[in-house]
């Protein structure tokens, strides 16, 4: 795996440059850091590793100054620092890329990239300096797109590509990257790791936050690890291995990451034939009971186009669907779930949970929908909920909690459960573990494999490489809105996967 | 449900925001008791009652479209539609339940053009209610060439003035529309549905709400009330008037906004919103007690909705808030 | 925006009286006389809104009256609205008043108001709208109308020998059919004096001087010929805005403008102007005066316990000429006002 | 900048749909020029732009603070609350230069209540703006007793009905804030900052663009603009009347959305306002010439308005989107 990316290489100094010490910041009723101390050197990745809600996001946010400790102080260069706006980190020369994408889609690529900070001449804004500027800074990344479009026609992942530019070019002393590959395919992920290790070398100092392990190997020199708020360990990575870093984060030894049983395989559930959207090319396939279909695709290739037409989000031009030997073109998503579909959408936070409501409701949105009922049924919304609840283990104090308070496992887990409860034949989830700490992901896994077991079809809708190729039976990949390949799990790799998905 | 212990219930309401409204309500009371011999007395309870009805009728509706992250500006010209409505078939000559009916189909009408333009058309909410309050009027004014119309049907005023079982009939028609708002609100599955919408309108598409579906009927809903109200209102003061209704988009707004609902959506109760129309009627029958006149009525009904939003805003941290 | 305002209108079916003519006495069905040695009396006042100078004479007139007789006054405001004026009713009957001056909103909730006071026994006389089969007080729409067409004949036969190009009619529908006799019946004073005029054209004023400005603006775009055009307005607002269009036109000298009402809009650029200017009269019906009117008429029931159907106010065409007469400069009953 | 083809032109316009504006007020032209022979003269011309004045520089303000993401629903309340005290300085004795500057502080300080409540509270600027429309409309009733005050001074009127260099003063006054404007908008950082804050509140404030700061200052500019118009309309009518500016509300935001603007913040121009406001005065003048009742009037308003974004809408596909 590691070939993929650049070494890591670069010299670490002595020289402290960032000190946190004693840091305590708490929301109400959670206490999202308590007395966190972590420093950074001179040239140095530091990794912060832990599960969902570990408190991660909140340190750096304290960090660079969106939130203010309680407790604690921050020092740079043995300055003691107090930030009361975003703005005084950045002008103290910290970066941030924040866990959720920070854009303005309804302004041009090159004003995102200068926002707080447009090049003026006779005091009016200097928009030739601004657009060359521009295209130097995207060159950065490898983006070729013109500055004086739309942010908003850029893709999920040009977007998170601008931001890392942006922030980039900043002459940070101090960058921050929160999750910044959740969204970006391999090849993307290069670039940024080619990004991390000049600007390491050049002796700026980066704090780096991924759920995915095997990126830390490449990039970080030490890992932090958090758990409900406190630092539990640091390790330097050249003595860390895989279960080390998971042993200390979940707190005990995750056997197994994907565990992967597998069912017996059984009827064709879902059949499509020649399907025609606006982002679609005539994509056939089939996905069994007791099969575990994965989809794969670069950035842009339609592979999550699949999930949206299916459960009728789009509109279909051509094509049969087949679920359960019924032909339907689903219209709408409850068409699709009346025809025996559940679907886990990419954005948890968006399209997949009503967050200011509670778990309760949220389990149950679907089941109502689906049954036709009219009227409420409190017992019988609480013994389910229940019974998901203790089945996943979702963590929640309880189920008229609000499920924005819950972390994005948990959350993750309450919408698969809004689906399981509606007893689809057919499950297709979409990125089911963006952003979910490992043992989250692991439970997730097994849930599936459970699903697998009882005979279901499962389809994953993914661009988590390890994901892919541990869980799927079979794996489609897609290119350019066509299917570019076709995979049993035996003779999947990684190689013959990307190279399908880049065309070839 | 299973009984409460007071604690919890008190908790769920400071949850829900109602003790800045439940305080203002009960110094309201004790400012106007102290302030007039008149203001706590049965008969002038039933004069509040009497007044608030039409509001409180179109409020309930009004908390709906707003929970479900939706507004309506234009029910002050749908109420005028539907009076002038009533005014022209009653004098035409029809009974009061042919008035009644063909005032509550003008009503849904009205609510079926604001929906058709935000459901189909997927038009912003805002927008689209701006454009046919102005047209609504326009139209009720065409009704009648821009005359007030007498009604005097007794039938029919009845509706507005007549006594039911102790109480004033537009009084009980208020009470019955509360509680069956109350229950579609927190019973029923389309009720659910609608605080999914306004909470993340997409996530509930894509959990199989039929949220245009839901939308369209919660205009129709509305427009229904508005249908009532003005049924009310012209019963109450015996005539169709084109411009009587103006004021009723400002005082629905204000009792829902009061009752704590977020215009953004997703937040909001009927049993709030009967608070605050409570508090509006009362201010409103307080200071006639007290002989205040109607611009100080203005700027005072102003004071206390900034009041009391700010209230509930500096409680929720609003002034630690950096944006 | 279109509200009925501070518009006095007569309604349908009042037979038409003399300036202070007193036609048939009407006994009250309640003959209940209130004795004057126990409680003060209490007039309660439903005005019909505070946002215009005519509800703001209205109460002062009102509190003035009541202070000389010792009479308490109990005051509400009708804001404008139908419901209200219910409301207050009701409120003026849990008050206990002994009488009502009820100055209504819209003459077709008129029954709906009278039946409340019945109901409760009380006395009301109706100002300036009609309210059910109550006495009445106040402009006579019709009347005023021919008076100022009158006037206006006489001034037309005095500077534009007996012809004029246009005839001009600011109204305000809203306030419905009868008021706008107030300028439609000017029309028939002008036939009978013999004046020659070419076409009438009706302009909507919606009781806004800006709306009225930029309507008039574009009629006499669309009248470039015309040189002697006659203008009656509904109101002080609507001619207001008339004049500011002519001025704005650069026209003000081909528009003479005849208006109902009288208060400071009209008062102040009169003595500004000292008399030039092309808004050269309007119909005053001194509504200062309304209370002590008004106030004399309650005391006429106090003691017989009857009162006239209907009891027209004073009016008068003021002009430059008697300006000065009746609102005498730095004296007017708004003057008084802090 | 640098020369732009036709093609990039047109293509520019048609992305931030000038379009369907555009056609609109040509249709809008051909149409009254063809039904009155008096539409197409310099003569009314003039006129449209001198009654355009009003609304045209109190929707260049709305137009920015809508592009923040707020909305101002108080702008005739404030415009009365000017145009009163403009009557109340001028009466007073003083001269133009005092008048003028009274007012616009009368208007900086409504805007500042504004802010302060939106931006120091943090309530919701809809709500926060129905609470000051009432009270500010109180406190202009107030400041007066209910009495329109005539405003005598000629060189104050002068700024309403005046000419200079062959065109009225109030249309230079208008062109010079939608120039002013426009240059705020497109070239000042501030201007920029307004589109990112409308497009991304959050983003933008941890970019480092006082988000507080500027959108209280657009209160403040808002509340200026409304003292220019306040200032145009009482030097117009030569009055400051209490109740003359309600419908400026309406017809500023009505201009905003015509011009494409997005309630929703993030989006909109001033170019498009003022194509948008121009189609309303245009309408306006023309049904009068056309003698069009007034009732129709307001029917119509609404139904282009609807038209106008229906269009907008279904260019954008609004018939195929599911939600
Ligand atoms: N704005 C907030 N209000 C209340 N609680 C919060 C808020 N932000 C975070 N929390 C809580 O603080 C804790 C730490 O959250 P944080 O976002 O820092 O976790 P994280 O380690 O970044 O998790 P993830 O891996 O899911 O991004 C969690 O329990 C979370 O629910
Ligand atoms: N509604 C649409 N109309 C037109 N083109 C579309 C539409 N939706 C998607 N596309 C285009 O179709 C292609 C595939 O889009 P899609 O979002 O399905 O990609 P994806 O595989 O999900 O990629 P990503 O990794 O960015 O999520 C892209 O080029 C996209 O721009
Ligand atoms: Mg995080
Ligand atoms: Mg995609």
């Amino acid at each position: 795996m590691a070939e993929k990316y650049m070494k890591n290489d670069h010299i670490v100094s002595d020289e402290i440059v960032m000190e946190a010490k004693g840091i305590c910041k708490s929301f109400p009723g959670v206490k999202a850091l308590s007395d966190v101390d972590i420093t950074i050197h001179k040239g140095e990745v530091v990794a912060l590793l832990g599960e969902n809600g570990a408190g991660k996001s909140t340190l750096i946010k304290v960090l660079s100054g969106i939130y203010k400790q309680e407790i604690g102080t921050v020092a740079m260069e043995g300055k003691e620092m107090n930030f009361e706006l975003p703005s005084d980190a950045t002008n103290a020369g910290i970066g941030v890329i924040h866990q959720e994408l920070n854009y303005v889609s309804t302004i041009s690529v090159a004003e995102n990239i200068f926002m707080g900070n447009i090049p003026k001449k006779y005091g009016l804004v200097d928009y030739k300096t601004m657009y060359r500027q521009s295209k130097e800074i995207l060159s950065l990344v490898g983006l070729t797109i013109d500055p004086k479009i739309n942010i908003g026609d850029c893709s999920v992942a040009q977007k998170q590509l601008i931001e890392i530019a942006k922030v980039m070019s900043n002459n940070a002393k101090v960058l921050i990257l929160d999750e910044p590959t959740s969204a970006l395919n391999d090849i993307e992920v290069g670039y940024l790791f080619q990004l991390i290790h000049k600007a390491a070398s050049e002796g700026v100092s980066i704090f780096y936050i991924s759920h995915k392990l095997d990126e830390l190997f490449e990039v970080a020199d030490r890992v932090v690890v958090m758990r409900d708020g406190c630092v539990t360990g640091q390790i330097d990575m050249k003595e860390a291995t895989n279960d080390l870093l998971i042993s200390k984060m979940v707190g005990r030894e995750l056997d197994d990451m994907y565990p992967k049983i597998g069912g017996v395989v059984g009827e064709v559930a879902l059949q499509v034939e020649n399907l025609t959207t606006d982002s679609l090319k005539s994509v056939s396939f089939e996905a069994r009971n007791g099969e575990i279909l994965g989809i794969y695709g670069l950035m842009g290739s339609g592979h999550q186009a699949i999930g949206s037409a299916l459960y009728g989000q789009d509109i279909v031009h051509e094509g049969k669907i087949r679920i359960n030997n019924k032909n339907l073109i689903p219209k709408t998503p409850l068409d699709a779930i009346n025809a025996g579909l559940a679907y886990v959408p990419a954005e948890r936070k968006t399209e997949g949970l009503v967050l200011n409501q509670s778990v309760a409701v949220n389990t149950m949105a679907g089941y109502y929908s689906k049954s036709h009922k009219k009227i409420l049924n409190n017992r019988l919304e609480i013994e389910k909920t229940k019974k998901w609840v203790d089945k996943f283990s979702i963590k929640t104090p309880t189920i008229d909690t609000a499920v924005e308070s819950l972390s994005g496992g948990n959350q993750q887990k309450v919408i698969l459960s809004r689906c399981l409860e509606l007893d689809p034949d057919v499950l297709i989830l979409n990125e089911p573990t963006r952003g979910i700490d490992v043992g989250a992901k692991s439970e997730i896994y097994r849930i599936l494999d459970q699903l697998c077991q009882e005979g279901k079809c499962v389809i994953i809708i993914t661009s988590e490489m390890p994901e892919l190729l541990a869980m799927s039976d079979k794996i489609m990949v897609m290119s350019d809105g066509q299917k570019s390949g076709f995979l049993n799990k035996d003779e999947a790799t990684q190689e013959l996967v990307v190279q399908y998905a880049i065309g070839g | 449900m299973a009984k409460k212990s007071l604690k919890e219930v008190v908790g769920k309401m400071t949850h829900t925001s109602f003790t800045t409204v439940i305080c203002a309500l009960v110094l309201e009371i004790l400012f106007f008791a102290l302030m007039s011999p008149h203001f706590l007395s049965w008969k002038n309870f039933l004069n509040i009652g009497l007044y608030a009805a039409i509001v409180g009728c179109v409020s309930c509706s009004v908390t709906l479209v707003n929970i479900s992250g939706n507004i309506d500006l234009s029910v002050g010209s749908q109420i005028a539609v539907v009076g002038m409505v009533a005014a022209v078939v009653s004098r035409a000559g029809y009974g009061w339940e042919i008035t009644c009916i063909a005032a509550l189909i003008a009503g849904v009408v009205c609510g079926a053009v604001n929906g058709f333009f935000i459901t189909v058309l997927k038009l912003n909410a805002f927008i689209t209610t701006i454009a046919t309050m102005q047209s609504l009027s326009g139209i009720a004014y065409l009704i009648s060439q821009g005359q007030s119309l007498p009604i005097s049907n007794p039938e029919f005023t009845f509706i507005g003035r007549g006594y039911l079982v102790g109480l004033p009939t537009s009084l009980w028609i208020m009470l019955i529309c509360y509680i069956i708002f109350h229950i579609i609100s927190k019973w029923t599955v389309f009720g659910r549905s609608i605080y999914m919408i306004g909470g993340n309108t997409q996530a509930s598409f894509l959990a199989g709400i039929k949220v245009n579906k839901i939308r369209f009927e919660l205009y129709l809903i509305n427009g229904l009330m508005c249908g009532v109200a003005g049924i009310i209102l012209s019963a109450q003061t015996g005539a169709g008037m084109p411009n009587a209704a103006a004021t009723y988009n400002m005082t629905a707004l204000s009792a829902v906004i009061l009752g704590g609902a977020a215009l953004t959506g997703g937040k909001g109760t009927i049993f709030g919103t009967f608070l605050g129309s409570m508090i509006l009627a009362m201010l409103n029958n307080g200071m006639t007690l007290l002989s205040v006149g109607s611009y100080w009525q203005y700027i005072i009904i102003g004071l206390v909705l900034l009041a009391a939003v700010s209230i509930d805003a500096i409680k929720g941290g609003s002034l630690r808030r950096k944006i | 925006a279109k509200q009925t305002e501070d518009e006095p209108a007569k309604g349908v079916g009042q037979t038409q009286t003399d300036v202070n003519a007193e036609t048939s006495e009407k006994t009250q069905t309640d003959t209940t006389v209130k004795n004057e040695d126990s409680d003060p009396i209490k007039v309660g006042l439903c005005n019909i809104n505070e946002k215009g100078a005519f509800g703001k004479l209205v109460k002062y007139g009102f509190e003035q009256a009541c202070n000389e007789r010792g009479w308490e006054l109990v005051y509400a405001d009708n804001n404008s609205n139908g419901q209200q004026a219910i409301t207050n009713a009701d409120t003026m009957v849990l008050q206990e008043v002994d009488f009502v001056v009820d100055l209504n909103v819209d003459s077709s909730v008129g029954d709906m108001v009278k039946g409340i006071f019945d109901e409760a026994g009380i006395p009301v006389l109706a100002v300036d709208i009609a309210l059910g089969d109550a006495p009445f007080f106040g402009i006579d729409s019709e009347q005023l109308g021919y008076f100022n067409g009158e006037t206006a004949a006489k001034y037309i036969q005095e500077n534009y020998e007996g012809s004029v190009d246009y005839v001009v009619l600011m109204t305000q529908i809203a306030s419905g059919d009868e008021v706008q006799k107030r300028v439609r019946s000017s029309i028939d004073a002008l036939d009978e004096n013999g004046i020659k005029y070419g076409e009438v054209v009706e302009i909507e004023s919606e009781n806004d001087a800006a709306i009225s400005q930029q309507r008039f603006t574009d009629f006499l775009t669309a009248h470039p010929d015309a040189e002697s055009v006659i203008v009656f307005t509904i109101n002080e607002n609507s001619a207001q805005g008339v004049y500011a269009g002519a001025v704005t036109a650069g026209r003000e000298w081909d528009v003479r403008i005849f208006s109902a009402n009288c208060g400071v809009q009209f008062v102040e650029p009169m003595y500004e102007s000292a008399g030039k200017q092309s808004w050269v009269c309007t119909i005053s019906n001194f509504t200062e005066l309304y209370g002590e009117q008004c106030c004399e008429l309650i005391e006429q029931y106090f003691e017989t316990g009857t009162i006239p159907e209907s009891t027209c106010c004073k009016f008068e065409a003021i002009t430059w000429d008697n300006i000065s007469e009746f609102y005498p400069e730095g004296n007017c009953p708004w003057d008084n006002f802090e």
